[in-house]
């Protein structure tokens, strides 16, 4: 029951810069796919785009055959599309557990009056959404961090955090912007292998926004290129990698982008 | 560690006994706490613990809106207000308490949708303007409907007479009051645990997030203003009963500003805090009393507020918290239990 | 006799609407520099002109000396809550400098009642005895001097932010201290120099309000509360939106009280409020940076 | 939880509960003592709480503090001063009076928190009359249920003064009454067909129009009534709808920082219409302030003018100088008279019991203070007093148009 997202000719501005021209693309159906392109290339606002973040100009968005191109950000996250920010965003005084539990809002919940008055369906939800919150947890390796405050974890655990919050409902389309940053080796590699994995069993549709060649190599079967706001090419990455447009403007800035 | 709303709403958790043994102290302690008006207290300090819960019940309504969900009210009290003239209007046309506090529920519900409504998309700071605006209108009306609420010369409140409890007598209205803070106290520490809470919290601190995940930013918005409406009315509802006098002094804009004081003083994160806040300003005035200089409250009570708001940044509770931190690690490096 | 009572009302509601405006500002500049909201500043106004008052007519002091003096102590006062806010109230603690400035305004009230009394006292009407019948409107010394100075006062504030580099400093730490900082710019004393401004105008307006009704421990918070509401229906961090609203609710709860009944001016008002708030464009509400920042 | 801590709870449960149910036992029987209703039955030989061999403690409370304390420490002061002189003659059956004020801040539930303190922590024995409506009224359920007399408090409310709270002996007049006599007088003077009421908005204003009103009756005057809030800070729409209404009188029963500003915007747009006040204008507090924009203005006096020229009250004033090194105001003499009623019901008790003291204060027959007009309460009356007298504002002094008495 995966779905894939469809961009037409999406544009997106913001005043009198254009962050993405006539963009279009679409995320194959339970493929993983890297979104890659220097600093400025529009990566993060095609993320927004697709979630519903940030108006479109002119264009459509399409889930599937549905036309979501007008809908709001709440909608689109209860049609399975989750996504995860580049800053994280997390209930600063709240566990970790809170956190990646407020991730189950789009799975059907007891209601309001009976999460309130602490009725017997709330008592049953409860018990079974923690199940698959600690599940999440152990499979990024947080576990043991459950019962913490994320205000008070290091700067790696707490974007875990955010990918497990976006995980925990196991969505059909998830979009991720740059989740391995301020990772180091090892925890990239981990992240890697858990995505994975959890792409393994339920064969989501993901896209992930990253500057880490390592990363999208080992982590994707597709990648999209884009430079300045501009869709460049779709492919393997070996392809991707290998094609001189994106030689040019991804390695040729991102170098100097990174020193 | 854990903020005490989860620890004590873990505490009542069916699942992980770990945390339920952990936190029995605490529900020791609170236990303990009733107790003492029962066991010590004559008539008169009996009333002041009532009308202590009473107040005690609003300010947890305060927190869940304030605390929680981050969205600054100025009519907490009115709401209290709402509660107490409801019961009070029907009372005098001969209605059971029991209906009465149904009806202060809804009313107290309803009202709260109609304020909210145009309200959500302000910043917090413009809601407090509305919610103050709301006050002053309410207040407005208490004075000019004379007829109904006994205007500005306000309204004696009959006593509830419930399960052979009779409010007039300060230990009964302190039972009540009691059972009503005991229950409600149970509902806010679940909050925590439940995702309407989570909602909240997200609302609090990062609403990019609660969209993300497809939280529907105004619904929850109502939930929070609609709750602690509800919890402020009912508190105000069993202010008229315990006082046997209601007057439009008690619910005006500063009614609502020390509610939100006591929030605020008793750390606003927690519904603990908001005991702990409700007990200094219902207690500031009273400790004047004791030491036998009841006038002086009204020159030193500010300066009080200030400076106690000034050195407990994280408020009452953040001390506690921080006091008992430290027992904590005193006692295991003792080796002892935990 | 005004045989024109549309143009006195106008002529009240003006006055009065100047002097929340003036409140006002003094309210807005310490809000946009340090984001405090300061519940107790009206009663800055009230101490300076409390004890102007006691200055002249129990210590015989003559008028302007008095009223200085009580300037002196308004300012004082307001430098003092500002450096405890600034110092003392740490930043990410929505709501605590409310709670600290009511904590200040009690006690200011109880202070003043023991020094002074708590009676009301009738201060020097400023002119409001000399009066001149234009066009049926009959306007007097008081209501000029009022209106003329606070048009020089506002447009004085406006121009030393625009205008100078003292305004610059001011707007650059306004937007982010630590740029301001790394720019040399010594943030702290600014935010201060901005309460001890602010001190004055609270003082200035107390006084003119005090030669218009009268002078004892309370009788600003009125004022304050709808300088305050003006301030958040015009938006904190604009400069004249706000103070034309403050205007506005002055002239029209003027209207409102003369057509609709004195007792009809506060929910005239109030009511008025709530739909200006409710049906503001988004861009206006759309003021998050209002609390952070 | 483990048995034994079981054990525990259940033990203190049970405890509690046995406990509560005594408690509430006492509390009945408590609130029982005192007298059945308030037809008091007298005993003699009872002593009632805050009676001891040599003293008697009687108390109130008042503003000290907030926008009424000026009234209220004033009144304080008054009944301190007679108690002294009277404690200093012996007292009252062989007993020192002990004054306990409490500060009620204006406010109705503070009030009712400082009267339960005085009832039930001081002990007090009876209230020796109080000041100010609202917060007195939040008092009263209270007093009425536990059946203590409270004497001769300065609270105008059409609400006391009758047998719906039979426990509230008034001397002070309500607002009907007070407005009333006072329209009677300036109809015998003068037939104006147009005043105006300019009033507090709620039962004062309701009250005051209502005594306009009855004195009117079916006279061709026109009244306007304009309700106006405390903390008003523009008076020039109320003036206004007064210039344009062209009222001759203009009757004003607001605070004195109100009164003063009314005054004043009047004053600013030359509008001169005879001002009438209620009784709290006639206080030298307020002449002394706002005489230069009171001239001519009419006030309604509730206690007899202080001057030289009545005996009676020359002889108050050099007592209560002697006493006090200060000349009274009229809430010294309002507090003076509070505490003299209350000395006379405790003198004419036959026993010191509260019932033996309502019995005593139901027999008072034309009581003569020198201050109020002559006091009658009854079995079935409350309202001491029926009529006020009306003085008119020249220069910083009073001059009586119609005496009290």
């Amino acid at each position: 029951m995966t779905d894939s997202i469809r961009a037409q000719n999406v544009t997106v501005r913001y005043g009198a810069f254009t962050a993405l021209r006539e963009v279009s693309l679409e995320l194959p159906k339970g493929v993983i796919t890297g979104v890659i392109g220097p600093n400025g290339a529009g990566k993060t606002t095609l993320l927004n785009a697709l979630s519903g973040f940030t108006a479109v100009h002119s264009g459509t968005i399409h889930l599937e055959d549905r036309d979501i191109t007008d809908l709001p950000a709440y909608r689109r996250a209860r049609l399975g599309v989750i996504r995860g920010f580049q800053t994280v965003r997390l209930l600063e005084r709240e566990s970790v557990l809170d956190n990646v539990l407020l991730g189950t809002e789009r799975l059907p919940q007891p209601g309001d009056i009976s999460q309130l008055l602490a009725l017997r369906a709330q008592w049953r939800w409860k018990k079974s959404a923690r199940e698959e919150a600690r599940e999440v947890l152990q499979l990024l390796g947080l576990s043991s961090e459950s019962e913490r405050i994320v205000d008070s974890l290091p700067f790696a655990s707490r974007r875990l955090v955010e990918v497990a919050r976006v995980l925990v409902s196991a969505p059909p389309l998830v979009l991720l912007d740059e989740p391995a940053a301020g990772l180091d080796q090892r925890g990239r590699l981990e992240l890697a292998t858990a995505l994975a994995r959890v792409h393994q069993q339920s064969g989501f549709t993901l896209a992930v926004v990253e500057h880490d060649i390592d990363f999208v190599t080992k982590l994707c079967t597709n990648v999209i290129a884009m430079d300045s706001g501009k869709f460049i090419m779709a492919g393997t990455p070996e392809e991707v990698f290998a094609d001189p447009r994106v030689q040019t403007s991804y390695f040729g800035r991102s170098t100097h982008a990174q020193a | 560690m854990s903020s005490s709303a989860q620890s004590l709403s873990s505490a009542i958790r069916i699942s992980d006994r770990g945390l339920r043994w952990r936190h029995l102290p605490a529900i020791f302690v609170a236990v303990a706490l009733a107790l003492v008006p029962l066991l010590f207290f004559g008539d008169y300090w009996m009333f002041v613990a009532a009308k202590l819960l009473a107040f005690g019940i609003a300010a947890m309504g305060l927190q869940i809106l304030y605390g929680r969900a981050g969205q600054m009210s100025l009519a907490q009290g009115s709401f209290m207000g709402v509660g107490a003239y409801t019961g009070y209007i029907l009372s005098s046309n001969g209605v059971s308490p029991g209906l009465q506090l149904l009806a202060v529920i809804a009313i107290a519900g309803v009202v709260a949708l109609i304020v909210g409504l145009p309200t959500l998309r302000l910043s917090p700071l413009r809601l407090a303007i509305v919610t103050l605006a709301f006050g002053e209108l309410f207040n407005w009306l208490l004075i000019n409907t004379s007829q109904f609420t006994g205007g500005t010369q306000g309204a004696p409140v009959k006593p509830f007479v419930v399960l052979g409890l009779d409010t007039s007598y300060p230990l009964d209205a302190y039972l009540l009051t009691l059972a009503f803070a005991v229950v409600l106290t149970l509902l806010a520490l679940n909050l925590a645990g439940t995702q309407s809470g989570r909602r909240m919290a997200a609302i609090r601190d990062t609403e990019m997030a609660a969209i993300s995940v497809g939280v529907f930013l105004p619904k929850t918005k109502l939930i929070a203003f609609v709750l602690s409406a509800v919890f402020g009315g009912i508190g105000g509802w069993l202010y008229s009963g315990v006082t046997g006098f209601i007057a439009p002094p008690d619910f005006d804009l500063f009614a609502s500003v020390f509610l939100l004081a006591a929030v605020v003083i008793g750390g606003s994160r927690t519904v603990i805090g908001a005991w702990l806040g409700a007990a200094f300003i219902v207690l500031l005035p009273e400790g004047f009393n004791l030491i036998g200089q009841p006038n002086l409250y009204a020159l030193a009570g500010g300066a009080l507020l200030a400076i106690t708001a000034l050195l407990l940044t994280d408020g009452l509770y953040g001390a506690l918290a921080r006091l008992t931190g430290m027992a904590r690690t005193v006692l295991s490096r003792k080796g002892s239990i935990r | 006799m005004g045989s024109s009572p549309l143009g006195q009302l106008l002529l009240g509601g003006l006055t009065s609407g100047l002097l929340y405006a003036l409140l006002l500002l003094g309210f807005l500049i310490v809000f946009q520099v340090s984001k405090t909201v300061n519940f107790a500043y009206g009663h800055v106004g009230m101490v300076g002109a409390f004890s102007a008052w006691l200055a002249w007519s129990s210590w015989a002091l003559p008028l302007p000396i008095a009223i200085a003096f009580g300037v002196l102590l308004a300012v004082i006062v307001n430098s003092a809550i500002g450096i405890i806010v600034i110092t003392k109230i740490p930043p990410d603690r929505p709501g605590l400098d409310l709670i600290v400035t009511l904590g200040i305004f009690l006690f200011l009230t109880a202070a003043m009642q023991l020094l002074i009394d708590a009676k009301a006292h009738a201060f020097p009407s400023l002119g409001g005895g000399s009066r001149v019948v234009i066009g049926g409107i009959v306007v007097n010394a008081n209501d000029i001097a009022i209106i003329v100075l606070s048009l020089v006062v506002i447009g004085g504030v406006h121009l030393l932010f625009s205008r100078t580099t003292v305004g610059m400093a001011l707007r650059a730490s306004a937007e982010s201290p630590a740029i301001a900082e790394s720019a040399g710019v010594n943030v702290r004393m600014l935010r201060l120099g901005v309460w001890m401004v602010a001190g004055v105008i609270a003082a200035v307006v107390a006084v003119l309000v005090a030669s218009r009704l009268s002078v004892d421990a309370f009788y600003m918070t009125p004022v304050l509360i709808k300088a305050f509401v003006a301030g958040m229906i015009g938006g904190m961090d604009r400069f004249f939106a706000p103070l034309a609203v403050a205007v506005g609710i002055g002239i029209y709860e003027a209207l409102a009280i003369y057509f609709l009944g004195a007792s009809a001016g506060t929910p005239a008002v109030f009511l008025l409020i709530i739909i200006a708030l409710a049906v503001i464009p988004k861009r206006f509400t759309a003021a998050r940076h209002e609390v952070r920042a | 939880m483990s048995a034994a801590q079981k054990l525990k709870s259940i033990r203190i449960l049970a405890g509690v509960t046995i406990l509560g149910l005594a408690l509430t036992g006492c509390a009945v029987s408590g609130s029982g003592s005192g007298g059945g209703d308030a037809a008091a039955d007298c005993v003699p030989t009872d002593i009632g709480p805050g009676v001891t061999d040599s003293t008697i403690k009687v108390g109130t409370t008042m503003p000290l503090s907030g926008s009424g304390a000026a009234t209220g420490l004033a009144t304080r002061d008054g009944q301190q001063a007679y108690y002294d002189m009277i404690n200093a003659d012996g007292g009252v059956q062989d007993r020192q009076i002990e004054l306990i004020v409490l500060d009620d801040e204006y406010d109705p539930s503070t009030a009712q928190s400082r009267m339960r303190q005085l009832v039930e922590q001081e002990e007090i024995f009876v209230v020796s009359g109080g000041e100010g409506t609202p917060n007195f009224l939040g008092s009263v359920p209270y007093l009425e249920r536990k059946k203590v007399p409270a004497i001769a408090p300065y609270a105008p409310s059409d609400q006391l003064g009758n047998m719906s709270n039979p426990h509230i002996f008034m001397a002070a007049v309500d607002y009907i009454t007070e407005f009333q006599s006072v329209t009677e007088y300036i109809l015998e003077q003068d037939s104006p067909s147009k005043v105006a009421l300019v009033a507090v908005a709620g039962n004062v204003g309701e009250n005051s129009e209502e005594g306009i009103k009855n004195e009117i009756g079916d006279k061709d005057i026109e009244l306007l009534y304009i309700p106006e809030t405390p903390g008003t800070t523009d008076f020039t729409p109320i003036v206004s709808q007064l210039t344009q209404f062209g009222a001759e009188y203009v009757y004003l029963v607001l605070t004195n920082a109100d009164t003063g500003g009314l005054l004043k915007a009047m004053d600013r747009v030359g509008y001169q219409p005879t001002a009438v006040a209620w009784g709290g204008m006639s206080d030298s507090a307020y002449i002394s302030e706002y005489g230069d924009v009171s001239q001519g203005m009419l006030v309604a006096l509730e206690t007899a003018n202080l001057s030289a020229e009545d005996p009676a009250s020359a002889e108050f004033m050099a007592k209560y100088e002697e006493l006090t090194g200060a000349a009274p105001t009229k809430f010294n003499q309002q507090g003076w008279v509070q505490a003299m009623i209350t000395t006379e019901a405790l003198r004419n008790a036959e026993g010191l019991s509260r019932g033996c003291v309502i019995k005593s204060l139901e027999s008072f027959n034309e009581f003569e203070t020198g201050i109020y007009p002559p006091i009658t309460w009854g079995p079935d009356r409350r309202d001491g007093v029926k009529s006020v007298g009306v003085a008119v504002i020249e220069g910083t002094e009073l001059r009586v148009l119609q005496d009290v008495k």
